[in-house]
């Protein structure tokens, strides 16, 4: 039947419960384990066949080749869409995506990261 | 004999020149190529007695030389029927179907703003998809016509 | 009474997105009411016939942030039907359960945006409470809250283990017991009651002929649902029921939505008993044969329609979206005919307009980046004129009427 | 005259008045969003909310008429705190008493709402046109229902003043009883002069922006807000004073605490209907005070006069 106030126990009752919402940056909410956040490059892996270039929705990987064997991924976090396809791409494994998805920032600049490869001495090794 | 082909046969039989042209695709996919004049009196005919009462939405094509239109429409069962119609793109003028179907004012209002095409009989109202200051003459969904948003800016 | 026009929007608190509606008042009755849309047209159409099928995946599922999987499982099952890819039964299963998780969220969503369009915020606080639930089921699953990227041409992404599954089922038996008291305060709460009845009246003749879709066309009696009558993913093998509602008006849309949960849930734990073992995906080629597809999907909102044509390249030659609120925005109109100021908001509401599908092509303006000198309005407003010169297009009798603005 | 002074702008006047009115709306705001099972602002909330308004530049649209947009504000203030000052709080005699003082205070509290109006239609917008109409039919629907509600417990203590009678309820005790009934219908119609949830038509946030407050900012709506909550403060104190005028005897410490737990009840009471309602429709509003407040405080009235019948005074 029809009444006013319906929600009054409801309402009532959360006055005793835990609030549902928390303080974001002081206490922070962890996300699932695969859960898609920023990717990482590594150069080691990489033969520079772009193939992760051709697939990214966004554009938003760049591989430059500095040397014999050698290439450098140049990212840019302001047009990543966080969608991993370029880590199913790469069939060299080169490319993962780890959960860190706090990543904003004031200067656009930050945002482009480039994983450059190791110096000479330690690659040859 | 399928639900698909009693519609290939009635067509087939009301219009003899859709003789070879309607294709069934797969089960509630059937289409069809018609010529521009001839599209009312099939239009007319499917929906008033073969239950084709839905628009779905009208597609515009570029294809070249001459402006491609589909028209989907639906059964109240799930069966789209998409009738094609080329017409020229120096002369590229269509009729209204607003009379069977008031809300494909909306569609053929993208017609008019993407491709250029000139839609006769459509009722007053302000334009769609495109804002009002947009440069005349510029077609987006023509193949020649390129967006120059540059890489930096989300381009590809 | 003396008549005056009430600009309502681009922007405007009742409203999530930009649109513009123009309304002819005399005193609190609306007496004409004309929609003005295109303002959130993104060029999606033209932007997909510039990139690859893989990157047209993730560029449809941006069309709308609540029915992202919408879109892109009902761009790629056209896709698979012009490149005659048969997808595995398990990825089938996937999808069908990602696009009724993605139901769920989309419809508490609006359960707590209609309660706030008429003033009722703690339904809107308790239904966001709730909707975090599947929220994190949908991280937990695809590994992302909103844009789930589970699709792929072929199947799906990821495939779902057993300890998932039983995160689901729980889930979902908490929400239905949620989403059972919604129903009864839906119900049972007098002043909810009041203002949703009566309202944004529909009745089922005009549902024919202005062509609505979905929970605004089943709240009218019309039983329409493209998961009966055109069944794709593993709709086949499920059994649900379409709700249908007599009343009409916002109130029967507000039953019907709340009912469609309830079906959902069902449908749910049916995919989770008996979902199949095998592959969840499937090779696909890069280069798609040439070929057109009409395909359709049951989106929370009403029935989205896809047309892809492709040409053999490795890019489409035209994608045609049409998304469910283009086809409900016709019926605002006929609803609003001599009602209530107070009655706009929850009308729009009540269609659940998404406008980021219904405006899917605009030129992304380019405003000029100088190397971060201090800009001030006049000659930012002259560069970016210049900037535009410089391509072709030129604003110049506008240009002149700023001019004479700002002297 | 010092002491007079003190005691408007100090003690029980304008500022104890605002940091009341302020604590009111804090505690107001974090029990609304208790009961939304949501955290809820920090204790500084609203003082920090006056603060950045008053630090804004407050803009007078081009038609507005600026002296009457800049006065309406203080006209609102002003109307609250004098209408605080003869009502009896703790003692049983206000700060200022003469027979008919009642009808001074209720019209003292019609005053904010007039001046919404009129802030409303000075400033030209579409908007703030639209919610000043609205104030206005929504001040005809609930006025009446008040005053016939506060107008029976007077009948029953034969009086004008407040204060006298708050001296007939002290002298007999649980007379107050009789106008529970009275206390329900205004409490709902004290929803509608603060133009709380289920009447806050005028400031419809969905539907007209911000109602009568659209074009105001800064310091202006500072000042509106202000005289808001103080509103809040007087109208409870003021229930609190005719429908409980209990415990006004015992000492000034204990009587002090216990107005102030009466008022918190009173604003307690107010959060709580503020949650479970949805927005009424203006004509929605008007019939149902028409239709149900304005019948039972008439038949408040009624017990009233039938039990001035029996009891020997």
């Amino acid at each position: 039947m029809i009444r006013p106030a319906k929600m009054i126990r409801q309402v009532l009752s959360s006055l005793f419960k835990k609030p549902a919402t928390n303080l974001y940056p002081f206490n922070k909410f962890e996300m699932p384990d695969k859960f898609r956040g920023k990717i990482v490059f590594d150069p080691e892996l990489c033969v520079g066949c772009k193939l992760c270039m051709k697939d990214c929705p966004a554009g938003a990987i760049n591989i430059k080749k500095v040397g014999e064997k050698k290439f450098e991924a140049e990212f840019d976090l302001g047009k990543c869409v966080y969608c991993a396809q370029c880590t199913e791409t790469c069939f060299k494994k080169a490319l993962k995506f780890t959960g860190e998805f706090e990543l904003a920032s004031l200067d656009r600049e930050k945002l482009k990261i480039t994983f450059n490869a190791k110096p000479d001495d330690t690659a040859s090794k | 004999m399928t639900k698909e082909e009693d519609v290939q046969n009635e067509l087939v039989k009301k219009f003899d020149f859709l003789k070879d042209k309607v294709k069934i695709q797969r089960s509630r996919r059937i289409f069809a190529d018609v010529a521009a004049q001839d599209l009312r009196s099939v239009l007319d005919h499917m929906i008033k007695n073969m239950g084709f009462s839905f628009l779905c939405t009208i597609t515009g094509l570029d294809e070249g030389s001459v402006f491609g239109v589909v028209y989907h429409l639906s059964t109240k069962d799930g069966m789209i029927l998409n009738l094609k119609i080329r017409i020229p793109k120096d002369k590229p003028t269509l009729e209204t179907i607003t009379e069977y179907f008031p809300s494909a004012e909306a569609y053929e209002r993208e017609l008019m703003d993407l491709f250029g095409m000139q839609v006769e009989g459509l009722p007053k109202g302000s334009r769609y998809p495109l804002p009002d200051d947009w440069p005349a003459g510029e077609f987006p969904l023509r193949k020649g016509w390129k967006s120059k948003t540059s890489k930096q800016e989300g381009g590809i | 009474m003396h008549k005056f026009t009430v600009p309502i929007g681009p922007q405007h608190p009742a409203l999530k997105e930009p649109e513009s509606f123009n309304v002819l008042l005399s005193g609190e009755r609306i007496m004409k009411f004309s929609a003005r849309l295109g303002y959130n047209h993104r060029g999606i159409e033209k932007a997909c016939e510039e990139r690859t099928y893989i990157q047209n995946v993730y560029l449809t599922e941006r069309v709308c942030g609540i029915c992202s999987h919408a879109h892109s499982s009902c761009f790629v099952q056209a896709v698979e039907e012009i490149a005659g890819l048969e997808i595995p039964r398990r990825a089938n299963y996937i999808r069908t359960l990602v696009g009724e998780l993605e139901r769920i969220h989309s419809h508490l969503l609006w359960l707590g945006v209609a309660g706030h369009e008429v003033g009722f915020d703690t339904l809107l606080m308790y239904a966001w409470r709730d909707r975090e639930i599947v929220m994190d089921i949908l991280a937990k699953l695809t590994g992302n809250r909103v844009n789930y990227g589970i699709n792929t041409i072929g199947g799906v992404r990821r495939d779902i283990n057993t300890d998932q599954i039983k995160d689901v089922s729980k889930a979902v038996k908490k929400l239905k017991e949620r989403t059972e008291y919604y129903v009864r305060v839906a119900k049972e709460e007098v002043t909810l009651i009041k203002r949703l009845s009566g309202v944004g009246v529909l009745l089922p003749k005009d549902v024919l002929k202005l062509g609505a879709v979905g929970p605004t066309a089943r709240a009218s009696g019309i039983e329409r649902d493209t998961r009966k009558d055109d069944p794709y993913g593993a709709y086949g093998e499920l059994d649900f029921r379409v709700i249908t509602d007599d009343h009409n008006d916002v109130y029967g849309r507000t039953l019907v939505r709340l009912g469609e949960l309830l079906e959902s849930y069902k449908m749910i734990s049916q995919i989770l008993e008996n979902i199949p073992e095998g592959p969840i995906t499937v090779k696909a080629p890069r280069k798609i044969p040439a070929g057109e597809a009409v395909s359709r999907y049951e989106a929370p909102r009403g029935e989205n329609v896809h047309y892809v044509k492709s040409n053999g390249t490795d890019k489409p030659e035209r994608v045609k979206i049409r998304a469910p609120t283009l086809a409900n925005i016709q019926t605002v109109a006929k609803m609003l005919e001599d009602r209530n100021l107070a009655d706009l908001p929850i009308v729009i509401a009540a269609i659940d307009p998404c406008f980021s599908c219904t405006d899917r092509l605009t030129l992304v303006k380019d405003v000029g980046h100088g190397k971060g000198r201090k800009m001030r309005w006049e000659d930012l407003h002259s560069h970016s004129i210049q900037w535009y010169k410089a391509r072709g297009i030129d604003f110049s009798d506008l240009n002149k009427k700023m001019e004479k603005l700002l002297k | 005259m010092i002491g007079s002074l003190l005691s408007i702008f100090i003690f029980p006047g304008f500022l104890f008045l605002m940091v009341f009115g302020l604590s009111a709306e804090f505690i107001d705001r974090k029990l609304y969003a208790r009961l939304q099972n949501r955290v809820g602002p920090p204790w500084f909330q609203p003082v920090a909310d006056l603060i950045k308004l008053f630090s804004k530049e407050d803009i007078i649209p081009e038609e507005a008429n600026p002296a009457m947009f800049k006065a309406m504000p203080i006209l609102a203030l002003t109307a609250t705190i004098t209408s605080f000052f003869y009502i009896p709080t703790w003692r049983n005699e206000a700060l200022y008493h003469f027979n008919g003082d009642l009808i001074i205070v209720l019209y003292l509290l019609t005053l904010p709402t007039l001046s919404y109006f009129l802030g409303g239609w000075y400033s030209t917008s579409l908007f703030s046109k639209i919610g000043a109409v609205r104030t206005l039919t929504q001040l005809f629907a609930y006025e009446v229902p008040l005053l016939m509600s506060i107008l029976a417990p007077a009948l029953l203590a034969d009086t004008w003043s407040l204060t006298e009678m708050a001296v007939f309820y002290s002298a007999h005790p649980w007379y107050w009883l009789f106008n529970i009934l009275g206390f329900f219908v205004a409490l709902i119609t004290l929803l509608g002069k603060l133009e709380k949830v289920p009447f806050d038509i005028p400031e419809a946030e969905t539907e007209i922006v911000a109602g009568t407050f659209t074009e105001y900012s800064g310091r202006l709506l500072g000042l509106f807000r202000l005289s808001m909550d103080i509103e809040l403060i007087v109208g409870a104190s003021l229930l609190a004073a005719v429908y409980m005028p209990f415990g006004l005897a015992i000492s000034p410490i204990f009587a002090f605490i216990l107005f102030l737990i009466k008022v918190l009840s009173i604003v307690a009471m107010v959060s709580v209907l503020r949650t479970v309602f949805a927005r009424l429709r203006i004509d929605q509003m008007v019939n149902f005070c028409w239709r149900y407040l304005a019948p039972f405080s008439f038949l408040q009235i009624l017990i009233i006069l039938a039990l001035k019948g029996f009891l020997v005074r």
